[in-house]
């Protein structure tokens, strides 16, 4: 009898805390509910449409995971790192490992500013820069499309705040690890936008790359522009190889201290490579090691989008800014290529402009295929990875300055 | 009976009062195990309503689909055939394993030709690097650079 | 002279303060040496014996390293949360660092919760969830299973407090993970029993699970139930298997909350694996990453097992409630497959019921063996895989119950 | 106009008044702009002159080198011939697989025979580890589930 | 107007905060261009001479991060463990995780003495012992080789602290980790030395074992002693293989505990891959694990380099007492060997002696080599194995000595 | 001289006064050494004792065990016959690999007759995991050790 009564007491109680409950009973369960639909649609793209799956995925569950009332495992409240009275003291770490769930644990290394990094050691594992050292023009293709940049951080202006809008911003530069880098870095969680956003918003327009980039580079283009061929790069000695990484690292972290984490993991993995004599590390760097981060990275930055940093205007600003961003890079690039290819003669075609985006290597391809489109003969790839690869340096010097001036 | 009855009085409070330091009295124990078994049959119970729906949801579109369409619900789900119902595990999974092969072989002789490069060029590096590694990472290589 | 004065003065100084000195020269130190020779027991069990070893030959030299004398790799009292009132405060991750040893801060990662979830990711992309989703009745014989959980509960309430009777019910999960991330959240250490007993009960049971449940599933069943052959599985489709590892999510984290890090990160693992577009991930997940923190959780759970947690009758009591947590969990399950046979006029063979106690894929094989022994054409091993990985959810739901009373 | 002024008496201030937790003026918007496309294209150009510098040197060296020792250099930079200027990098690539397994087996012979030593044989060995694993991989699967 | 005033003064700012700045205004900014260049020596050393590469590679790098001026990827002040009025207070991890840059953060696996014993893990998963059970006296010559260490203290003792003698003397070890294991511990970064300095004198020397050893081992030995061919080893089996480790770890660990987290792992990983059952675990733990954990080790290890710590005398003093310390231990293990050799009748060849340095397997490679050069058809390799595994917990065990005297 | 004596009067105290932060005198230092020769000798041979008697407890069990079961001890103990005596080691292994491999095959068809379930099947695969393994692992092991 008495235990009967327990019995139901309880499971009374677990109703009332339960999600279910929650999803039918209050606003904010049913924009959780919301959030949860959504983070379908993000599944939806990554598993059908094949967008930045290796992030997107996990970004998306975490989504889920953190959106499921109740369930405990991100708590927004601690990263913001204000005491009780809003006064901002800093995260207390000590009270993350004590109240935290799994994705704040997992999240300490994004506040902690560690996973990009080592994405980016991993990444600079697996990039040749040879094409760039071959024709180092190209940096300044890399620079253009970093437009897409401060563009935006002028129109993100006129919205948001400063550590806002460098965080909307740094969407332009079309590199996943950069854009959490930074707005991590400049995101408490306390407004309306937080890290996940920007990290949505910037997988899926790297997806999209192939959609938006084309009719801005057919509509900036002349169709002869587009068929110049471009000559042989010249080949690159493994010691020019080796060198270029040490002094990208020795010059870059001089110039502007705040991007040194960036470029100079970067450079480390590409040094690794070149070096040829760690192919051990190379290979740990680029696969194990670069998994179990992207795997901790995504789902613990996909828990930032709790429901009432989505479900808001900003969010849809968010996007369009990030729109806007994609093509203001592609424009600058292509842009800036027609400069160059004036001043040279007619001798750079200028689909190139628009790989120094970065978003490597879809946007290299892009320009590769456009220009094949014109004429099947034009091999325009290893042109534009020379801007492609520099866009990523390029992003990384863009995200310094932001992050000197408000971080 | 009158222990049971005191417990009986205790009920409606204990529950939210044990803080699991202490041992808890049989009233208690007898709760949290019913309590524990309803919630287990509970969810399940749902989860086997939902994929029973999912399962005949999929089932009606597949016989849907059949008449018109014999041979292409075949390719979307795994093509093998399962002649013997011995062992039926084994022989499906190494079917797969030849298959995903097969798949991985065929991907990479489409490579070599260059009819669809871009990027190639930086996987087909890294196939060598790898070199033998398996079925899964000729598939899987396309996708890896992508995202960062 | 000073000098060889000094040097014997030195080394009777560490003659005193060696383990050797301690082992035969106080109780606590003959009570070590007991610990020890305890661990090569298990280390003989699972290097020649062939139990889990994975786990429990890291645990057992965990068990080794922590009852040297003075070797100060693990320091229980940095783990109990009190002050030195003996006030509850809570874990002072900053003491840890400091003062710890390296088996201390490898235990981080249990006491952070982070481990097992993360073997639990592992454990997803190498789970096949299609004979449960072909018979999704089976969910129901993964939910009797978990009578030896509960009815464990019973048997160890008697004894134990509410925390510690949950942290040994659920060695009747059958689940190594699981069993650790409850008793590590439940046990502080302060008591008679730690985590590292639990792990050693729940890993040696589940090695010897081809002893324990044959004679069981023999005595419950008559040789024509044994008999009965179950028609072959539908086949599922790809869109089905990355639907359920969703919806599982979903469902179980918002009715138990509290089971959300478990089955989230169980099924984000199915997930990965399922989508076909994360190869990667999944390689890693399952490899480098789950064998790197099998490592980590082995020895650090391992060194909980301090002698004064082992040789106390409560550890063999352990022992028995843990013999007894399997032996229930085989017969509950066993009983609802006869039942369901009764109902479902004889398609069901009651052997599939016992691989509901999870211990995957071992207590399916014994389904299949046991079949085979009364009919070597019978083929129950698809059949009983549907109850084996719904007994995996099903631990985690009762886990979750348990966290969510006494947690 | 006036809000212009406004803001251009305050801009020499507002610099590093801003902590970013508030929107900043359209003065400050344009010169943090420009101050980004400023160093963003100072630091790319530096690279440019050294990459520059780089190159030239190595050129002016391989071009001293060449007549002199035609075959040396060659061993130096990859040994790949270029035939078609087709996807380059592939059959770049591809040749450095083949010349990396032959030196791999001819090093592991060597080593067999206790002759060569040395750094050398890393690399070509851990190609030969990848090479091993999908035996294991598949074989693996089902037992790794085991213990958990 | 204002805008291009604003534009001048934020670049100016930057000019002034700029590395390039501090480069060519101060004599510190010098100090840490000269520290730039001495990385680039390193790099050259491990790339282009096959120094070490896998260690001292990720330490030039760091050491060329740590010292591009302003780029706070790590910060010394952290890790003296000092508060503001220069009391010993203990590092403070809450602070090291607030402030700390990228090189601060993966910096904690080494203070927190985590990433040496998971090495040693990783090097007893590769390491077979069998040589050194079938000749057990093999131990006298691994023991005698620590006269590297111990000799070298008597001379770093006459011009360092008992802390920075140890940590100097340690080099002598032949043993990366248990050098970088003790410094680290021993060494605050408040003095004149730092980990940094050791690891780099540590590992250009063990790469400089086959210049620095052949002279000194044909000095002490005739040729007469250098043709002695020793008899074939006996034959091991598996199962003292596998107990090898376990007493090992208990005897050792027994007798100085302060060697039980460095012994202790080593034995670990050779259990591992003696016991035959858990090759997941090995396969990882001497992969992706060591691997990872090369990289975090290399590059903090070598942050601790600022240009304070190496341009001054103690560096050179600390280089030349390291060149010291590989010869003493050589000549100490030739000359037991010589003594030995006397004992036996002349069974044994004192070449086998210096490869108790440890520098596995390169110091036994060396005596191998020695040997053949005297007489092509002497097979030294396995004889010369035993003492050069012995050396490796040799080191360990003086490790723990100067641990349990000073730390 | 008199230093000596000053320091003689402070030894007993200065080991346990030494802090390691300032330099420590003389007598402190050979004190230092010989206690550290001295342990590391004392724990190797330590080390030694129990090594031999572990060896010879084995050997004469072996001995025993011969004239009963000439070849039962043979498969127990590895069944390699040594011809010649140079690199046996590598010898050694090398015949472990090609045993290794075709238990590895023998188990693996064995598997796929689906007559062997439960524990046994776990050692054999993991053999076979390993079984793929020797030929780099001989070869990479030397190397892998090196930088450490
Ligand atoms: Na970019
Ligand atoms: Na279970
Ligand atoms: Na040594």
């Amino acid at each position: 009898m008495i235990i009967l009564e327990t019995l139901l007491q309880t499971l009374k109680d677990l109703w009332f805390e339960s999600g279910l409950y929650a999803f039918v009973t209050s606003v904010d369960g049913l924009k959780s509910l919301a959030m949860i639909l959504i983070s379908f649609v993000f599944m939806f793209l990554a598993i059908k449409k094949g967008f930045e799956p290796l992030l997107l995925l996990p970004i998306a569950f975490g989504m889920l995971l953190t959106n499921i009332p109740n369930a405990g495992m991100y708590h927004p409240e601690l990263w913001t790192g204000m005491n009780a009275a809003g006064e901002h003291v800093g995260i207390d770490y000590l009270q993350v490992m004590r109240e935290g769930g799994l994705l704040d644990i997992l999240y300490m290394g994004v506040k902690l500013q560690v996973y990009p990094p080592l994405i980016f050691l991993g990444i600079g594992c697996m990039t040749d820069f040879g094409p760039l050292i071959a024709n180092p023009k190209s940096f300044l293709l890399g620079a253009a499309a970093q437009g897409g940049i401060f563009f935006t951080f002028i129109l993100a202006g006129l919205f948001f705040t400063g550590k806002e809008a460098s965080s909307i911003a740094i969407i332009g530069g079309a590199d996943g690890p950069t854009a959490i880098y930074v707005s991590s870095k400049l995101l408490s969680g306390g407004g309306a936008i937080d890290t996940g956003t920007i990290a949505l918003a910037a997988y899926t327009y790297m997806a999209l790359v192939p959609i938006i980039q084309p009719p801005i580079m057919r509509a900036l283009t002349t169709k002869k522009e587009r068929s110049i061929k471009m000559g042989q790069l010249r080949k690159v000695s493994k010691t020019e190889k080796i060198i270029f990484p040490i002094a990208v690292t020795l010059i870059i972290g001089s110039l502007i201290p705040s991007a040194a984490p960036l470029v100079g993991m970067l450079m480390l993995g590409n040094l690794f490579k070149e070096s040829g004599v760690v192919s051990r590390l190379v290979d740990t760097a680029q696969n194990a090691m670069m998994n179990i981060i992207t795997i901790f990275l995504g789902i613990s930055v996909g828990a930032t989008t709790k429901a009432d940093k989505v479900i808001n205007k900003e969010f849809l600003l968010v996007m369009l800014l990030g729109v806007a961003a994609f093509s203001l890079g592609t424009a600058s690039g292509v842009l800036l290529s027609k400069l160059m290819n004036k001043l040279s003669g007619g001798k750079i075609n200028p689909l190139i402009g628009s790989a120094g985006v970065s978003a490597v290597p879809m946007a290299a391809r892009i320009s590769q295929k456009e220009g094949a489109r014109e004429d099947p003969t034009n091999f325009l790839l290893m042109h534009a990875m020379g801007p492609n690869v520099a866009g990523v340096i390029g992003s990384a010097v863009a995200a310094g300055v932001l992050l000197s001036v408000f971080g | 009976m009158k222990t049971w009855m005191m417990l009986a009085n205790a009920a409606p409070l204990f529950m939210s009062e044990m803080n699991g330091n202490e041992k808890i009295p049989f009233t208690g124990i007898i709760a949290v195990t019913l309590t524990g078994f309803a919630v287990v049959f509970l969810g399940l119970i749902i989860l086997i309503a939902f994929v029973s729906l999912l399962g005949k949801f999929f089932e009606s579109r597949s016989n849907k689909s059949k008449p018109d369409a014999p041979s292409a619900p075949k390719q979307e789900q795994k093509p093998a055939p399962k002649p013997a119902p011995k062992s039926p595990a084994a022989d499906l999974n190494e079917e797969q394993a030849v298959v995903a092969a097969i798949c991985a072989a065929i991907s990479a002789m489409g490579d070599a030709e260059g009819t669809t490069y871009a990027v190639k060029s930086i996987r087909p590096r890294q196939a060598s690097v790898r070199g033998a590694r398996p079925a899964w990472y000729m598939a899987g290589l396309r996708d890896n650079t992508t995202p960062f």
